[in-house]
Order: structure tokens, then sequence, then C-alpha cells
């Protein structure tokens, strides 16, 4: 009596799951620009991969039985099953084993790559080429690179990163709770007064905000009036086209 | 006086003693480890206490009251 | 006119008693030698809670309750007909009214919030808000419609339905009841009122610094959010002690209604863990108003000490709104799939689970705010195993529909339209659960459909289902089924396009409460604009079809849905103690067809002699 | 269905003192977390460090406290036995003891050595004004309920507000039970 409706339910999952498998393949996301970009991109593909067919069997079995088991009147009595036997156990064996799944494989794993220290705040690695301290004010970022030279929105106008290089942020502010966010990096973390956060980032293709909306510093944590414009240009060149522009910077200074 | 009285006065008599034990221990032992966790586990203690005998906590799982 | 007396009483009282506190603080600072004993927040906060006594007190609860504590006789007003809803009225079918309407309007005002704030981000640029104007619009929209999702379901359709599901003559506080009900009024005046003082900036969320060093609106809200908290708290023990000690003989535990258990569970949760919100907020007061250093890391403060308390509370209360919302849709998918509720056990057991579990999760919503890198782990790990208990509530009403004999009236649609909207919202989470993914994604629009998701999706379409199912019982008459139809399936494609279209911009790189954006995503929200405004059309809908038909709907009979439960066998609407004879109850509430099963019994009453049976339903 | 009146079925099992218990109990858990997670403020922002305080007061008004909560217990038993002279006596000790607590706070206060403006100072003035915020609010209450028991409203067989107000005070020498060490022992 199940197998009648089982296979055409079974059919339905699997056109549905198809269609939805598509979003794993389309290209949704900005510019690739880190190494970490590459990992998010893999990681959210993996995941849609495997929630797809999880929401699917949902549209599914919600699909078919609106269709196959519906009545007009109200006057007619659905099978008595009551489902204390075995079907349950079996859910909660799958469901548990695909939270035990995705916890450790894309979770736990991911983690073990982005943290380096188990005490500091903050993502990647804690060596790194080159060193920028960042500080967010409201509204508006402040960058100081190890040799004393400061970006901010007069000086400078935008900050530019070398490409292949380690990037490391040391992230503080001098007011409220901020967060310093590259879409095309994929990496954020929160800019805190009384704290320095980090994240260390190692850009792999050359871009720039004029170009491409995703390469910017984006304030991500809501910091009052002017939030939404809380945004910094980022350029990603060559090591030595990088050198040039901060060895100007420091001589346009004095 | 009654015994219920008694059984009160028994149990504050026990509470003060803890108190007077608690700050003599804090105040004479160093090591903070050991200080914190001897506080916490007092505490818990005379907070025991208090709801057992003070605030009749049984009466919650006791259908009909006892006078 | 007794409404004209409880409403202005209530009124008259809570103004007098406003400016006296505001000058009762004045005074004392006058006394204690301050400088400008007028100015200052703490009068604000001084008027606010004499003029919340001065409106109970005024509205009805010193007749009925007050004189009380002093030794002296109380004297209840007895309002008839529409009157009862506008006064201090101990009836929980009256209360759940109010509740329910009130929040219902509450909804629509902050839709209507949101309609402002999709016409102004439908393009990049700024429209025709300002920076300001928006950061408090939306504001506005988040803590009202969080105040609707916490309390809409259990203070409304819980209110009206609990002592009816366990046979209970009323709630077992009855004023209490009433006072959870009129602590609202002075919480949406005091929401309200924060435009006015220049608009909220920190969002619902409020995270110091920055709700230190903002504007005044700021302590309304805490104000506000402080006596919802209050309400919710005593909501919550009012429902645990009914649940517990009013049940109708022979209804056990293992016999209980499925939206009784959801209750049950989620009054746990508002008991315990509304309080974190109260000292979070109590907290940034102090620091507003005496100068304290809670949050001030220049002086030994942390403000990432009001993320962890905060979240201790409101990742708990995505439970208090969701799990009615799941309650609501497997009790209507029961009764209108005409089958016994799947693993029954186990769907009990889900919603243990999460009461259990939501303590321990709350620093995911913190995985890039900065917190020790060894935290993530384990909250990772918490977050999930939610989903364990979770899939159980899918696996029941899976388990249900199928091979049932499906009923599908509005209320129906819109059960199932949790469970579908619930899967998204679910599968969502996973991405923002993991932490490799969630860095990018925190903080952006893709967290914003999440959550829709899950409370719109989860909640608000379970307030909806409820006010459907209950409409027949509340009002004796029904409402128009082809409007009922036409505005589920508006709503529900209206919803889907609007929510899951919005996870692209969140994924490309928007982030969230922002009036402004990069012009790359202009096309997306475009869409999700239009569909927006599509949806907020849908609720005119609703409202029509409700007012319509309550004045004007057919009669629906005692038990137009033909089920089983205990409120259906009275009359609609129910007399005032429920049931003129107390139930009986023999058997499980969802044996349909069992034979000779039945779920209560009135046994003192005779009908020509034989004992007239309950729940035969569906006969 | 006819809307019988319905006031005579009354359910047989119902026990208003029961529910009241369970209510207050559960109020209480609610309020637990309140103050569980100011210690855990203290404990978050300052480790388990202190400022100087007065030990002597401390210890004092903490002797003080604990024995309001004999007189309170006093006064239930008192009049559980239908012995009012005694429970008078002794809930006007309570409230006058609790009154003698609320000033040595109110003189701590008053006396210490730190400012409001940095973050030990708000941890002890927050938890020891919201303590002593429940200490009025629970005077205020006793004094309700004495000033009925003079009237003679209360016995053996009806005496839940004295009953609750005085669990209402025991609950808050809990509390204080956790937040003397935290406050004043802890270094």
């Amino acid at each position: 009596m199940h197998i009648k409706h089982l296979i055409p339910a079974a059919v339905l999952w699997v056109i549905i799951t198809a269609v939805g498998e598509l979003l794993v393949i389309a290209n949704l996301y900005p510019t690739v620009g880190s190494l970490e970009a590459d990992d998010f991109d893999w990681i959210f593909r993996f995941l849609l991969a495997i929630g797809v067919p999880v929401f699917a069997f949902v549209i599914a079995a919600i699909v078919y039985s609106m269709y196959a088991f519906r009545s007009a009147k109200g006057d007619e009595m659905g099978s008595t099953i009551r489902g204390n036997g075995w079907f349950p156990r079996i859910w909660l064996i799958v469901t548990g084993g695909l939270a035990a799944f995705v916890m450790v494989f894309p979770g736990l794993t991911g983690l073990q790559k982005l943290q380096s220290d188990r005490t500091a705040y903050g993502w990647g690695d804690t060596e790194a080429d080159v060193v920028i301290h960042a500080t967010g004010a409201q509204f508006n970022w402040t960058f100081t690179f190890a040799d004393g030279t400061e970006v901010n929105i007069i000086k400078g106008k935008e900050l530019v990163l070398p490409v292949h290089q380690k990037v490391r942020f040391n992230i503080d502010s001098v007011d409220v709770v901020h967060s310093l966010w590259i879409p095309a990096f994929r990496m954020k973390i929160d800019a805190i007064p009384g704290r320095t956060t980090y994240m260390t980032v190692e850009p792999t293709v050359k871009g720039s905000y004029a170009e491409d909306q995703s390469f910017r510093v984006q304030c991500a944590e809501l910091c009052g009036l002017d939030h939404s414009v809380m945004n910094f240009p980022i350029r990603v060149v060559e090591k030595p086209e990088f050198d040039q522009w901060l060895a100007s910077l420091k001589t346009g200074a004095k | 006086m009654t015994a219920a009285m008694q059984k009160g006065l028994i149990v504050a008599v026990i509470l003060a003693v803890l108190t007077v034990a608690e700050y003599i221990f804090a105040t004479s032992v160093t090591q903070t480890e050991t200080q914190f966790i001897g506080l916490a586990v007092t505490a818990i203690g005379k907070a025991a206490l208090i709801c057992y005998y003070f605030m009749h906590i049984y009466r919650l799982w006791r259908a009909e009251e006892a006078h | 006119m007794y409404a004209a007396k409880s409403v202005s009483g209530g009124i008259g009282l809570g103004l007098i008693g406003f400016y006296l506190g505001l000058g009762f603080i004045a005074l004392l600072r006058w006394t204690l030698g301050y400088p400008e004993p007028w100015g200052g927040e703490i009068n604000i906060i001084g008027g606010y809670i004499f003029g919340l006594i001065g409106w109970l007190m005024g509205v009805g609860m010193w007749g009925i309750w007050g004189r009380e504590w002093f030794g002296q006789r109380t004297y209840p007003r007895k309002a008839p007909g529409w009157q009862r809803y506008f006064t201090f009225n101990t009836d929980h079918k009256v209360i759940g009214v109010q509740y329910t309407v009130t929040f219902i309007i509450v909804f629509l005002l902050a839709g209507a919030l949101a309609m402002m704030m999709r016409l102004e981000l439908a393009n990049s640029g700024m429209q025709f808000l300002s920076h300001a104007q928006y950061n408090g619009t939306m504001s506005l929209h988040g803590t009202l419609m969080i105040a609707v999702a916490v309390a809409a379901v259990i203070g409304g359709i819980g209110n009206y339905a609990i002592p009816l599901l366990i046979g209970a003559e009323d709630m077992a506080f009855p004023r209490l009841n009433a006072l959870t009900f009129w602590l609202v009024p002075p919480v949406a005046v005091a929401l309200l009122s924060t435009p006015f003082l220049g608009g909220m900036e920190t969002g619902w969320t409020a995270y110091p610094p920055l709700s230190v060093t903002t504007n005044s609106a700021q302590i309304m809200f805490d104000l506000g959010i402080i006596t919802f908290g209050l309400t919710s708290i005593l909501g919550g023990l009012n429902f645990l002690v009914t649940i517990m000690f009013m049940r109708a003989p022979g209804l056990s535990w293992g016999r209980l209604p499925i939206f009784v258990w959801a209750i049950f569970a989620t009054s746990w949760i508002a008991l315990l863990y509304t309080q974190g919100f109260a000292v979070a907020l109590l907290l940034i007061a102090l620091d507003r108003v005496a100068g304290m250093a809670f949050f001030n890391s220049t002086a030994g403060g942390d403000p990432l000490l009001y993320q962890h308390v905060f979240w201790f509370y409101s990742h708990p209360a995505v439970y208090i709104m969701v799990l009615p919302g799941f309650g609501m849709a497997l009790e209507i998918i029961a009764h209108f799939s005409r089958k016994p509720l799947f693993a029954y056990r186990y769907a009990v057991g889900a919603f243990l689970g999460i009461l259990g579990l939501s303590g321990v999760v709350w620093a995911h919503h913190m995985f890039t705010a900065g917190i020790p890198n060894y935290l993530h782990g384990p909250f990772l790990v918490a977050t999930e195993l939610i989903s364990v208990p979770t899939g159980l509530v899918f696996l029941s009403a899976l388990g249900t529909i199928w091979m049932g004999k499906l009923w599908l009236k509005t209320p129906m649609l819109f059960a199932l339209a949790v469970i579908f909207n619930f899967g998204c919202g679910g599968v969502t989470g996973i991405f923002l659960a993991d932490v490799p993914t969630d860095i990018h994604l925190q903080d952006t629009y893709f967290v914003v459909a999440h959550f829709h998701y899950t409370i719109v999706g989860g909640e608000i379409f379970g307030l909806f289902a409820g006010i459907y199912y209950y409409f027949p019982k509340i009002t004796g008459r029904m409402y128009n089924e082809t409007l009922g139809k036409l505005q589920f399936w508006w709503m529900f494609i209206a919803f889907n396009v609007t929510f899951f279209t919005m996870h692209l911009p969140g994924v490309q790189g928007m982030n969230r409460r922002i009036a402004d954006y990069q012009s790359g995503l202009d096309t997306v929200n475009l869409i999700v604009s239009l569909s927006g405004l599509f949806l907020g059309a849908s609720f005119i809908l609703f409202v029509y079809n409700m007012i319509n038909s309550w004045i004007r709907g057919p009669l629906a009979g005692d038990n137009p849905w033909q089920v089983r439960t205990l409120e259906w066998q009275v009359s609609s609407p129910p007399p005032l103690e429920n049931f003129p004879t107390p139930p009986v109850v023999q058997g499980h509430p969802y044996d349909y067809g069992v034979p000779g099963s039945v779920h209560g019994v009135f046994p003192g009453q005779k009908l020509g002699g034989v004992p007239v049976v309950g729940g035969g339903g569906g006969q | 269905m006819a809307v019988a009146a319905s006031a005579a079925h009354g359910h047989a099992t119902h026990n208003p003192v029961r529910f009241n218990r369970l209510g207050l109990w559960l109020f209480f858990f609610s309020e637990s977390i309140l103050f569980g997670l100011l210690l855990t403020t203290r404990f978050f922002l300052e480790g388990i460090e202190r400022e100087h305080v007065d030990q002597h007061l401390g210890l004092a008004i903490t002797i003080i406290l604990l024995l309001s909560s004999l007189t309170a217990f006093t006064a239930e038993t008192a009049i559980e036995h239908n012995n009012q002279r005694v429970a008078n006596w002794f809930l006007m000790a309570t409230i006058v003891l609790g009154i003698i607590f609320a000033a040595g706070v109110g003189f701590e206060w008053k006396t210490a050595e730190f400012s409001r403006h940095e973050a030990f100072g708000s941890v002890f003035f927050t938890m020891t004004g919201i303590h002593a915020a429940h200490v009025v609010s629970g005077i205020g209450i006793l004094f309700l309920v004495w000033i009925q028991l003079k009237r003679g409203k209360f016995n053996s067989k009806n005496h839940w507000p004295v009953s609750g107000s005085v669990m209402y005070w025991h609950f808050v020498d809990v509390v204080w039970v956790f937040f003397y060490p935290a406050l004043y022992l802890v270094k």
C-alpha cells in the first residue's frame, strides 16, 4: 500500500533535488579574491549540495501528500499508523548522522584550518608578510602599516594590497563595535574597543574597487548613523607595485 | 516554643556557624582557587539548607499541606 | 460605559503618574544638589515607572486586585459585550482575543515600516529617507516584530486555547493573566515614542558601546523591553502552573495535545531566559544613566559582556517564537489529516530537546564577534545538535500527512506552509552554524533571509493558521474560505519570492541594516522590493476577511472542523467558565479512525438521559 | 449547549495555595537567572579579584539578614500554629532587621572606596543595589501582610500571604548567600 505512493513520491523528490542542485552549479558568488574565498565557495557549494535534497524531501512529501491524499469532504479518516515503530529510530539515526557529519566535516575541520591560535581572537595564520593595523571609528577606517604609514579617507584614499602575500589585519576600534569585512576575500571579524582581533588573508587575484565592488572594506556591524557608507576601496596589485605605492605614500607625507 | 521553631533555630545556628567559618576561611586561605571552590561549596550548602528547612521546597511535591 | 471608564482611567492615571514620577525624581535630584535636576534620562525612567503603575491601577487593576493587598474588598468590573475587551478582564478567552488583535495591529504597523524600508532599498542611493530615518525605521521594525513574534501565538492563541484544550475553566492566575496583557500597551507607547526622541540607531540588538552613546530613544527602548520581558515571564509562569495543575481528570502527560506541549516548553524558556534580556538592558541603562562602566573598555568594562548576556536570552527567544508555531502546525496537521499524530512521543521529545539545548548555543551569534577561538568549536557542535530535535518535528509532520486524508482548508494550508518554510530556514541555518561559511555570511542579507524564513515562515504562518483555525470558535462565525485560500496563496508565494531571493544579495556582499548599498546589487533588490510590497498587500485581504466575517459571516456551529479535542465540544463561542460540566478524558486526542476511541466525555451532562460523549470527531 | 451557571461545578482538585506556591517557586527560578547573570557579569569582568571593602560591615549585615530569616521563619511557624501574637512580634522583628540591613547597605555605599565609574564599582553597586531593591520590596510586602496580621486576618487555616511573603524573604536571603562571598570574600 505504501509502495504505490512511495515510488511517485521518490520520483518527485529526485526531480526537485535535480532542479535544486542547479543552485550548486550556478555561480552565485562575488569575485574569488583570496585563498579563503576559494574555501568558502567550496564549502558553501558542498553544504548546498547536502541541503538541497533535505529541503527537496520536505517539499516532495508535502506536495505529493497534498495531491495524493487530499480529501474534499472532511469526514474521511486517514490510516491509523502512529509511528512508534522502527521508522522514527531510522529517522533519528539518519538526521543525527547527517548533523554529525556536517558538524565534523566542513565545520570542525574548516575551523581547524582557520584557527592557528586557540586563545587569540581571529582567523588565519598569526605569521604574515604584511601586517596592517586597522582601526574603526565612526564612520571611517584607518590602516596603519608596520612602518607607520597611515592610509585613510584623506590620505591614500584606497588600500592597496600585494597579491599572493599573506596580509594580516590587526583590528580594533576607538568608539563602538564595527566589523571589518572584505566580500571578495569572504572574511570578516568585529572591531571591538578594548581588544585586538585579527584576520589573515592571502589575495590571489588582482582587482580594484573601481572595476569590482566586492574589493572593499565594509563595516558589517551596525555602528550608527552612517554605517551603510562606512566602506573603503581596496586595490590588489603585484608586490613591486605595492612597494612602490607604499613608498610614494611615505614621500607624499613628507 | 514549638518543636518546629526549635528546628528553625538549630538551622539558623548552623547557618551562622557556616557564615563565620566562611569568613575565617576566606580571610586565612591565600590560594585563590581553593578559596573560590570552598566558598562556592559553602554557599550552595547554605542555600540548600535555607531552601529545604526555611522555604519548605518539599511542599512542592507534597499534594496536601501538613500543618 | 465600562470601556471608556477603563481606558480613560488608565490614560489619565498613567499621565498623572508620569508627571509625578518626573517631578519626584527632579525633586530628589534637586535636594541632593545635582545640577539641572530636570534634564536627564533618570527623570524619564521615574516618569515611566510611575506612569506604568498609574496606568495599571487606572485601567482596573486597583478595583479588581490592588484593594486586596490592603485588606479591602475588591470590586470586579463586569463589562458586557464588546466592552469587556477594553477592561481589566480576567477571562482567558477575552485576554486571548485582546492579545491577538493587539499584536495583529502591531504586526501591520511594523509591516508598514518594512514597506518603507523596501521602498528605500528598491534602488541604490538614497530615495526618500535619511540615514537616521532609515536606522530608526529599521530598528523599530525589528523591535516591534520581535515583540509580535514573542507574544502573538503564546499570548493570543495560547491564552485562548490552552485552558480549553486541557479542560480547565480558566488559567491558574486569571488576574495575573490580565496584568500581563495590560502591561503591553505601555510597551507599545514606549517603543512608538522612540521616533520622537530621535529614533533608535542600534537595531533591536542594541549593542554597546553604540547603545550607551546614542540618543535618548534608547532608554525608552530599554524600559519598554524590560516591561515586555516581565509580561513574558509572568505569562510563562501562568502557563506552567496551569498546564501542571489544571488538566482535566484523565488528561495525563501522554495524552496532552501537542500544542499544549509546545506552549509548555516555550513557557519554560520564557520563564528562565527572559531575565537575560532584562539584565542586558538594565546594564545599558545603568551605563547611560549612572555612568557605570560595564561596557566602557577604558574603565575595565567589556562590550562583549553585553553580547553574551543578550544572546543568552535572544537565542532561546528564537524558540519562544518558533515552538508555538510548530505546536500549532502539528496540532492542525493531525486534525486535518484525520490521522493520529505520527510519532507523538518523538514530537514531545523534540520540544523538550529543544528546550534543553536552547540555553547552550547562544555564542553562534558571535562567531565573528571576536570571542576567543576555543569557544567556536563547542558552540558549533551544540548548534548543529539542535537540528536533530528539529528534524523530529519534521518527522512528525510529514509522517502525519502521509497516508492521511488531507482536508485542505485554510488553517491546514498555513500549517503545511510552516513545515515548508521552516524546511528552507532550517537548511540555511546550517550555513550559518558552520563557522567557515558563517564568517562571510554573518551580518548579511543571507541572515536576514534565514531568520525571516524561520520566524515569519515558522511562526507568523503558524499564527495565521491558528487564527483561521480558531476563528469559528472565537466568534461563532465562519470566515470566507475562498478569501482565506486566496490570502494564503498570495502570502505564501510573495513570501517565498521575497525571502528566497534575499539570500542572493547576502552571498554577494550586501550587509544588513544599511540604508544604501553598492550599485551592483540593484536588480536583485528591486525584485525583493516589488515582491515585498506584494507580500504586504496580502494582509489587507486578511483584515477585510476577518472583520467582514466577524460581522456578517455564516454561523459556524460548535465543531465545524469535526475535531476531537475538548475546546470543540463546547458551544462557539464557549461559555464563561468554558465547560458547563467538567470534562473527563479517556483517550488520546488524535485517535482518528481508531474504532471506539473517545478523547473527552462530559459525565455530568445529560441530554435525554444519555451522557453526551464528546470527541467523536468526524462521525 | 446551554450556558449553565458554572460556579457550582468547581474543580475539587484545585488548591489555590498549591498553585500559589508553585507559581512563587517558578518566579524564584526566573529570578535566580537574573541574579545568576549578575554574578556571571561580576566574574566575567573582574575574574576572582576584588577591591577593598569593609569586611566587618559585610559580615555584620550578613548576620543580620540571616537573623531576619530566622525571625521570619518563626513568624510563619507561629501563624501555622495559630499563634497570632508571636507571629505579630516576629514579623515586626523581621521588618526591623530588614530595615537595618538596607541601612547597612546604604552606609556601605556611602563609605565605599571605589567609584561607580569603573568596572568593580559598577558590579558592586549594581549587585548590592538590585539585591537591596528586593529587600526593600520584601519589607513593603511584609509590612502589608503585617498590617493584616494585626487585624487578625490570618490563622492556621488561612495564612498563605504570610507564608508567601516569608518565602520571598528567604529567597532574598539565599541570593545574599551567594552575593556575600562573591563581593566580599573572594580574592
